[in-house]
């Protein structure tokens, strides 16, 4: 199958420091592609230019055939992709329902009128999203909090919400920016068969994360970042054993750590 | 040309006074994010103040100082009583809570004194200074002196000292500024203390030119709010700045264009600055990423 | 059945308007009433832009001095009917939003709130001094809508005060309704989304921008509306009605009642119309109590009357 | 050095600490684990002052410290590396660490600083830079190196390795290490639990609001009911 | 006990109108109770503060008749607030007497609605008739945007051409502006100007004075009789007040008039009740709320008190009644029931108000 999404020669700089320089790859529809790369390596402004936060100063990001570098990120839901943060983003006043049917906006927004006048339309809209909704939540482990108002909930659980947010988008493309931090072993394994899951499905999906088990665990192909540039890529196996990534990134005494855990 | 002269010399006049409110707006504001509405009544207190000690027969000097004292006083009152119980409140909350106390102490100045319109004598008399056929007042050299003399103290105070910097860490993570150890509530205080105190100050040097009463305050808060919010709220240089800019644009306004619109001519050109410098002139953005 | 929370809402404004009544001291009291009821018309309109979408406006009193002297004018100048007056009003309020909201709603916070604070010191200039057109600060006289002697012709006995006091409870219920309406809508949720966090809302498909328009533009015909209102009730209209202090006066309602919520509103707007009334009795001590009340309750129940009530009640509950 | 005794707090009317035993001694490191919501953020929050106290007591170095408010904890030598970082977005890179030494004046911090920098040279790099701009995994290191600016006796960790690059947790958690070696007493909270047992002397188990077990580390770690449960093996 | 309700802007904008009318009021029905009242009754004031607001002013405009039950109203400080209660009044038909200036109060004539000042329009007549006489024809004029200022700057653009005068230059200035320097400059370099007229109140005109003085312009100043205190000269100083004119009332010339002058009594009574009473300097506001209740308490003592249209005719019915602001006569077809001779051409010289002549 073809590639889905294509990133092509991005780059973007901030105050003259190049954050991102020229980073290319695809990922196809059901496949794992995970960034990894030390802090500060551009991972998630590469995710912030691929969403239409940041517009890209050079370079392009194809989704589906279609040019859609530096468009508005709500276009770019439209066009299906979503995506999670790093630095939570969460409707911290409204319930943890609430905000796993935003993710619904698309499919359940139609005519503001409607909406002001309680028309039929509206409200069938609005209950199948509340639907949907709660089967997410359920997903993500979080059916027994749903009526809590989401400001009150714990790290973990925030991470999880959002998730579960972006999934209700129903997107092809899916960017996940370090699902698992602040979850623990257990709890990433979790998070780990949702994933695998997902693409199971069909949908493209790009992640960031620090927890190397999960990454080789998942990933299809991996893109290594360092000060904004490609330095590796490859297929989990190969790029573990790249001596580049294992001094930028991976620490050696990592990898021990890892080969005994 | 003397008329254009005269022009300027009106605009800063006015200026200089918006640009010592603006001043005030800032501390408070950087200390808590919270526009205090309030502000203007500190600036009415000083006016009024000062009146009253004055025709008590305390000299001028002293008049203005007590002013000061007892306004600051008052700011120290308001952040204990009504700021500080209400912790942790939205932020529109705090700023219907600064709305009822200028209500309040407009209440107040209106029963303490009266409802007369007052003034003082000029600090250095009356006899109007000729620059090139335009005249200015001596009082409104005072006034710049002053908006320049608190700007500076307010420039170093943000930028050159560690408590300035625990004031603009205590409005950016309140929490976090409790865990290296600063007393939020003691910067609370004295950035109330400081700003009305500034407000007192403004309201002191101003009078002679602008006249005072009890209920003149809504018109400076008003002023002195878009004054720094054209220049950036919470930066001394923008509230300076764009005090000035508002006084300059009024007058040249009423001077050459209509008198009637003029205080519209003063808010396009902030509608138009905002347009494309949407965090005002020197206003800094925010660097929270997602 | 559980009742929901917008159905016990309406049920609540209902037996207010309908009972209300019954328990006057005298006929002064519906005149209270119904200014009640056209400031909670307006406040409603401030909790979907600030409650539900958070959005600082402190220019809205402009679009209901828009609304207001349209009522005057358009009878006099377009020779319209008061009643289609108020549309009209509402309409070009409406537009004026869309197009002030476009360049404006862009700005964050203070910012926003200085640039409709323009707006309206800009509208209200035009109303003092376009003398010409508006007649000035003084004021200018309004047609009479003509809707009470229609409805005295079916056979009710209305006083003024009598029809103006249900005629704006009706037309509150109906804007209540609305607004609840577009509350647990799927509009309703993307604002309150926005006001969360404008980024995440973005990437879930919500396009920002026309939001907030929408949500500033519904709130411009709420003012519009209100001040129609007032101005056919008065029968006269003045440009205080697009002053600074109109706008704050809407704020402090919504937020005192609560700003989130409609109910809240009508609280807010209820308590801020009656206390003046109330505080006479203190004379000259009234803008002190004013303020000290102001003060009391967003100290003590900070969230706004309604919201922070209901939490204590649930917290007592369980 | 801490002692928590039957410590209870609540958010509004929901309490999510229902008497919590725990002690750290002097020198020692002390890991709590648990999962998403057993309160491991609520508990430091009420170590270091910013969360109140519904019930029980905690004892800092033989004195009460639940009547001190927060900003006196640090004078008294407890300084915390917060949940969700909390830095301030809005100053620099080196105004958040002289903000972390807010109470000292002396030439120290100076010092303080440069090794604050040597230990996370990218930190030096960006010092002039607003705090906010920072990676994720930047202002990780600078909350943690924020903590260390406060010269505490006991640090208040709430999972400082997380976002960080494998070769960062592994350095962190030498730091921590390093710290017993210069007398500095740790309770580390941490979703890493292998990494964190490895370090430390003892460790306790967290479930909704209580602790469930406790011992010394190298017995959790070997616990089969921890290995399934927290560590995943 | 008689009930009279009135409706002031004792706080806002209008303060410095409204706070010595309500003062004056407390004082007077304080006054007439010590002194027995009218026929035995004593009079009850009901007061409420309007702010300046016209829809408050309604508000209590309504509870005044319906809930308190006046039997009269005396208000609206402001043209504004005075159109609002006018609408409830004339409505519920209770007798209502104005303290504004605008002459569409009482033109055209409605049944229940009085007022006591003069209209703007004749305070720019007789400015107007002034500035003829000493032969000037090219004005200038600078006002304030309130109410007051722009209603007479209206008035006076409509009578102005009556005498032969043009307007030369028009500037305005907002109630609270600080400085007009900028204005005056521009109407002093308009060609061939020769006067300066400043319809005003509160601290717009003392600030107009002073930049007057600051800018060192020498042309004859007329100020209205929205200045017309004693405080004003204070605030705008002696020295920059000099050789200021503006038409004023008896009450600022108390100690100038003739003995046999029919309005020295009632000036003097009330200057020297109000000036102890207040500590402050009267003005020609304080005088209409006088004149508003004399007119008021003497109807009410011929009337059968209770009722309304009776106080209405026999309010009509006064007749030469000296008040402080000048001799009235109400007709059905005039319910102002003053004419331009009450208005006197002032000077301030010195520092004090002296008459022209
Ligand atoms: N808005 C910004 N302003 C200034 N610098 C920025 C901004 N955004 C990113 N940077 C810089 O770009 C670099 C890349 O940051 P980015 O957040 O993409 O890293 P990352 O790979 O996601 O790191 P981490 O793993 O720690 O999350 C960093 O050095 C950061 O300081
Ligand atoms: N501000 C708040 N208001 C109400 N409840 C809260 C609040 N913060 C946390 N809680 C609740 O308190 C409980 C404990 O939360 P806490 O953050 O301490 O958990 P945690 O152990 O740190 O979890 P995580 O590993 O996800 O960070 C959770 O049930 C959470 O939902
Ligand atoms: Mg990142
Ligand atoms: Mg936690």
């Amino acid at each position: 199958m073809s590639e889905l999404l294509s990133i092509e020669g991005l780059g973007i700089s901030f105050g003259g420091v190049k954050a991102v320089h020229d980073v290319s790859f695809k990922v196809k529809p059901g496949e794992i592609v995970s960034v990894i790369g030390p802090n500060g390596a551009g991972k998630t402004t590469l995710f912030n230019m691929i969403s239409g936060i940041y517009r890209p100063e050079t370079g392009r990001v194809v989704l589906n055939g279609e040019d859609v570098t530096g468009m508005e990120p709500h276009l770019l839901a439209r066009r299906g992709m979503s995506r999670t943060f790093q630095n939570l983003q969460i409707f911290q006043s409204m319930t943890v329902l609430e905000n796993a049917i935003t993710g619904y906006h698309l499919q359940e927004s139609g005519s503001v009128l409607a909406d002001l006048f309680n028309l039929p339309a509206s409200r069938r809209r609005a209950r199948e999203a509340e639907a949907g909704a709660r089967r997410l939540l359920e997903r993500v482990g979080l059916e027994r909090a749903a009526e809590r108002e989401a400001g009150n909930l714990s790290y973990g659980s925030l991470k999880r919400l959002e998730i579960a947010r972006a999934l209700a988008l129903g997107p092809k493309v899916l960017l996940l920016d370090e699902p698992a931090a602040g979850c623990n072993a257990v709890e990433t394994e979790e998070i780990d068969h949702l994933i695998a899951e997902v693409a199971a499905s069909g949908v493209a999906i790009l992640l960031v994360e620090h927890d190397m088990k999960m990454v080789m665990r998942i990933s299809n192909h991996i893109v290594v970042l360092d000060h904004g540039e490609k330095i590796a890529e490859g297929d989990p196996a190969t790029v573990s054993r790249n001596p580049a990534v294992i001094a930028a990134y991976l620490g050696a005494e990592a990898e021990a750590e890892h080969a005994d855990g | 040309m003397s008329e254009l002269l005269q022009f300027l010399f009106s605009g800063v006049t006015v200026g200089a006074v918006y640009a010592l409110v603006a001043l005030g707006f800032t501390i408070i504001y950087n200390a808590s994010d919270v526009v205090n509405f309030a502000q203007g009544e500190f600036v009415m207190l000083g006016g009024m103040i000062t009146w009253a000690a004055h025709a008590a027969g305390l000299p001028l000097p002293l008049a203005a100082l007590s002013a000061i004292v007892i306004t600051s006083a008052i700011g120290v009152a308001m952040n204990k009583l009504a700021i500080e119980p209400a912790r942790g409140a939205p932020v529109v909350s705090l700023i219907i809570i600064t709305i009822g106390a200028s209500i309040f102490i407009q209440g107040a100045a209106q029963i303490v004194f009266d409802k007369q319109i007052h003034s003082f004598p000029a600090f250095s008399g009356d006899a109007p200074l000729r620059v090139g056929g335009a005249t200015i007042l001596p009082q409104s050299l005072w006034v710049l002196g002053g908006a320049v003399v608190v700007f500076v103290g307010l420039w170093v105070f943000f930028t050159r000292t560690l408590l300035g910097r625990a004031v603009l860490a205590t409005s950016n993570n309140r929490l976090a500024a409790q865990l290296v150890g600063i007393n939020t509530n003691f910067v609370m205080t004295l950035s109330f203390a400081l700003s009305a105190g500034i407000g007192a100050l403004a309201g002191a040097l101003a009078t002679p030119i602008t006249l005072t009463a009890y209920n003149v305050g809504i018109g400076f808060a008003l002023k002195g709010f878009a004054g720094a919010m054209l220049g950036g709220m919470g930066n001394p240089k923008g509230a300076l700045v764009g005090g000035f800019l508002i006084g300059l644009i009024e007058a040249l306004t009423a001077g050459y264009l209509s008198s009637t619109y003029k205080d519209a001519a003063a808010f396009v050109v902030i509608l138009l600055v905002l347009f494309f410098m949407p965090q005002g002139l020197f206003g800094r953005k925010s660097t929270d990423r997602v | 059945m559980r009742i929901s929370p917008k159905t016990a809402t309406l049920l609540v404004l209902a037996v207010l308007v309908a009972l209300s009544p019954f328990f006057f001291p005298s006929n002064f009291y519906y005149r209270i009433g119904s200014l009640m009821f056209v400031n909670a018309i307006a406040v409603i309109g401030i909790v979907i832009l600030t409650g539900y979408a958070g959005q600082i406006s402190l220019g809205h009193a402009g679009f209901a001095g828009i609304g207001a002297y349209a009522c005057a004018l358009a009878p006099v100048h377009l020779g319209l009917h008061p009643g289609i007056a108020v549309f009209l009003g509402a309409a070009i309020s409406g537009v004026l939003a869309w197009m002030v909201g476009r360049p404006i709603l862009r700005l964050k916070g203070y910012y926003l709130g200085v640039a409709t604070l323009g707006f309206g010191i800009l509208v209200s200039m035009i109303l003092t001094n376009e003398r010409d057109l508006t007649r000035g600060p003084d004021g200018i006289d309004v047609p009479d809508l003509g809707l009470r002697a229609l409805v005295n012709g079916l056979g009710l006995n209305l006083s003024n005060g009598q029809f103006w006091y249900f005629f704006s409870g009706i037309c509150m219920i109906l804007g209540a309704w609305i607004a609840l309406n577009l509350f647990n809508s799927p509009a309703g949720r993307a604002l309150r989304a926005l006001h969360g966090s404008e980024v995440a809302a973005r990437t879930v498909g919500v396009d920002v921008a026309r939001m907030k328009l929408q949500a500033f533009v519904i709130s411009a015909v709420y003012a519009s509306i209100s001040g129609s209102l007032l101005a056919l009730q008065n029968r006269f209209v003045s440009p205080d009605i697009a002053g600074f202090m109109h706008s704050i006066e809407m704020v402090t309602m919504a937020v005192l009642g609560g700003v989130g919520s409609v109910l809240g509103a009508v609280i807010g707007a209820g308590i801020l119309t009656l206390l003046p009334q109330v505080l006479t009795i203190f004379a000259e001590y009234e803008q002190l109590v004013l303020g000290l009340v102001m003060m009391l309750v967003m100290i003590f129940l900070r969230e706004g009357l309604l919201p922070s009530i209901l939490k204590r009640f649930r917290g007592r509950d369980e | 050095m801490l002692t928590v005794d039957g410590l209870r707090s609540r958010y509004g009317r929901i309490e999510v600490l229902h008497g919590i035993d725990l002690h750290v001694d002097s020198g020692e490191i002390v890991t709590v684990v648990g999962a998403n919501g057993a309160g491991k953020t609520t508990l430091l929050r009420c170590l270091s002052g910013v969360q109140p106290v519904t019930g029980g007591s905690i004892t800092f170095r033989g004195e009460p410290l639940v009547p001190v408010p927060a900003h006196r904890r640090l004078a008294r030598g407890l300084a915390q590396s917060p949940e969700g970082r909390q830095i301030f977005t809005n100053l620099t890179v080196e105004e958040n660490l002289r903000l972390g030494a807010f109470l000292f004046t002396d030439d120290r911090v100076e010092k303080d600083m440069d090794d604050a920098f040597a230990m996370f040279p990218i930190l030096r790099d960006k010092r002039n830079l607003a705090a906010g701009g920072l990676s994720g995994g930047q202002q990780q290191m600078l909350a943690m190196a924020r903590a260390l600016m406060g010269r505490p006796s006991c640090l208040l960790l709430d999972e400082p390795s997380m976002g960080l690059a494998p070769i960062i947790v592994s350095q962190i958690f030498e730091v921590v290490r390093g710290m017993k070696d210069l007398g500095v007493t740790v309770l580390l909270v941490e979703q890493n639990a292998f990494g964190a047992l490895k370090i430390a002397d003892r460790g306790y188990v967290m479930e909704t609001g209580r602790v469930t077990m406790e011992g010394p580390a190298e017995e959790l770690i070997a616990d089969p009911r921890i290995r399934e449960a927290y560590l995943g093996i | 006990e008689i009930r009279i309700g009135a409706s002031i802007s004792a706080t806002g904008p209008a303060a410095f109108l409204g706070d010595p009318e309500a003062k004056t009021l407390e004082l007077l029905v304080e006054e007439l109770n010590a002194a027995g009242g009218i026929d035995g009754e004593n009079l009850r004031l009901v007061m409420y503060d309007d702010g300046g607001d016209p829809n408050r002013a309604r508000t209590f405009a309504t509870r005044l008749i319906e809930d308190d039950e006046v039997v009269a109203i005396i208000g609206g400080t402001t043209t504004g607030t005075t159109m609002s209660i006018l609408a409830v009044a004339e409505d519920a038909e209770v007798p209502f007497i104005s303290l504004a200036g605008a002459i569409e109060i009482i033109d055209p004539v409605r049944p229940y609605t009085f007022k006591t000042p003069h209209t703007d329009r004749m305070a720019c007549q007789k400015i107007f008739e002034d500035i003829q006489a000493r032969g000037f024809t090219r004005v200038g004029m600078i006002s304030g945007t309130d109410g007051f200022g722009a209603s007479m700057q209206a008035q006076c653009k409509q009578v102005i051409g009556d005498y032969g005068i043009e307007l030369v230059a028009d500037e305005t200035y907002n109630p609270t502006d600080a400085d007009m320097t900028a204005q005056l400059t521009k109407i002093r370099n308009t060609a061939g100007i020769e006067a300066i007229v400043n319809p005003g109140f509160g601290q717009g005109p003392s600030i107009v004075t002073r930049n007057y003085k600051q800018l060192a312009i020498d042309l004859p100043f007329y100020q209205s009789h929205g200045v017309a205190s004693d405080g004003f000269i204070e605030l705008a100083g002696a020295d920059a007040a000099e050789g200021i004119r503006l038409p004023g009332t008896a009450l600022l010339v108390a100690n100038l008039l003739a003995e046999d002058d029919p309005q020295k009594p009632v000036v003097d009574a009330y200057k020297t009740a109000y000036e102890s009473h207040t500590n402050s300097s009267v003005g020609t506001f304080g005088g209409y709320a006088h004149d508003a209740f004399l007119i008021l308490t003497e109807a009410l003592g011929r009337a059968d008190a209770t009722d309304p249209a009776s106080i209405r005719d026999e309010i009509e019915a006064t007749e030469g009644l000296a008040g402080t602001t000048g001799i009235y006569t109400f007709t059905p077809e005039d319910h102002l029931g003053l004419d331009l001779s009450a208005f006197r051409m002032l000077e301030i010289r010195d520092g004090a108000w002296t008459l022209v002549d």
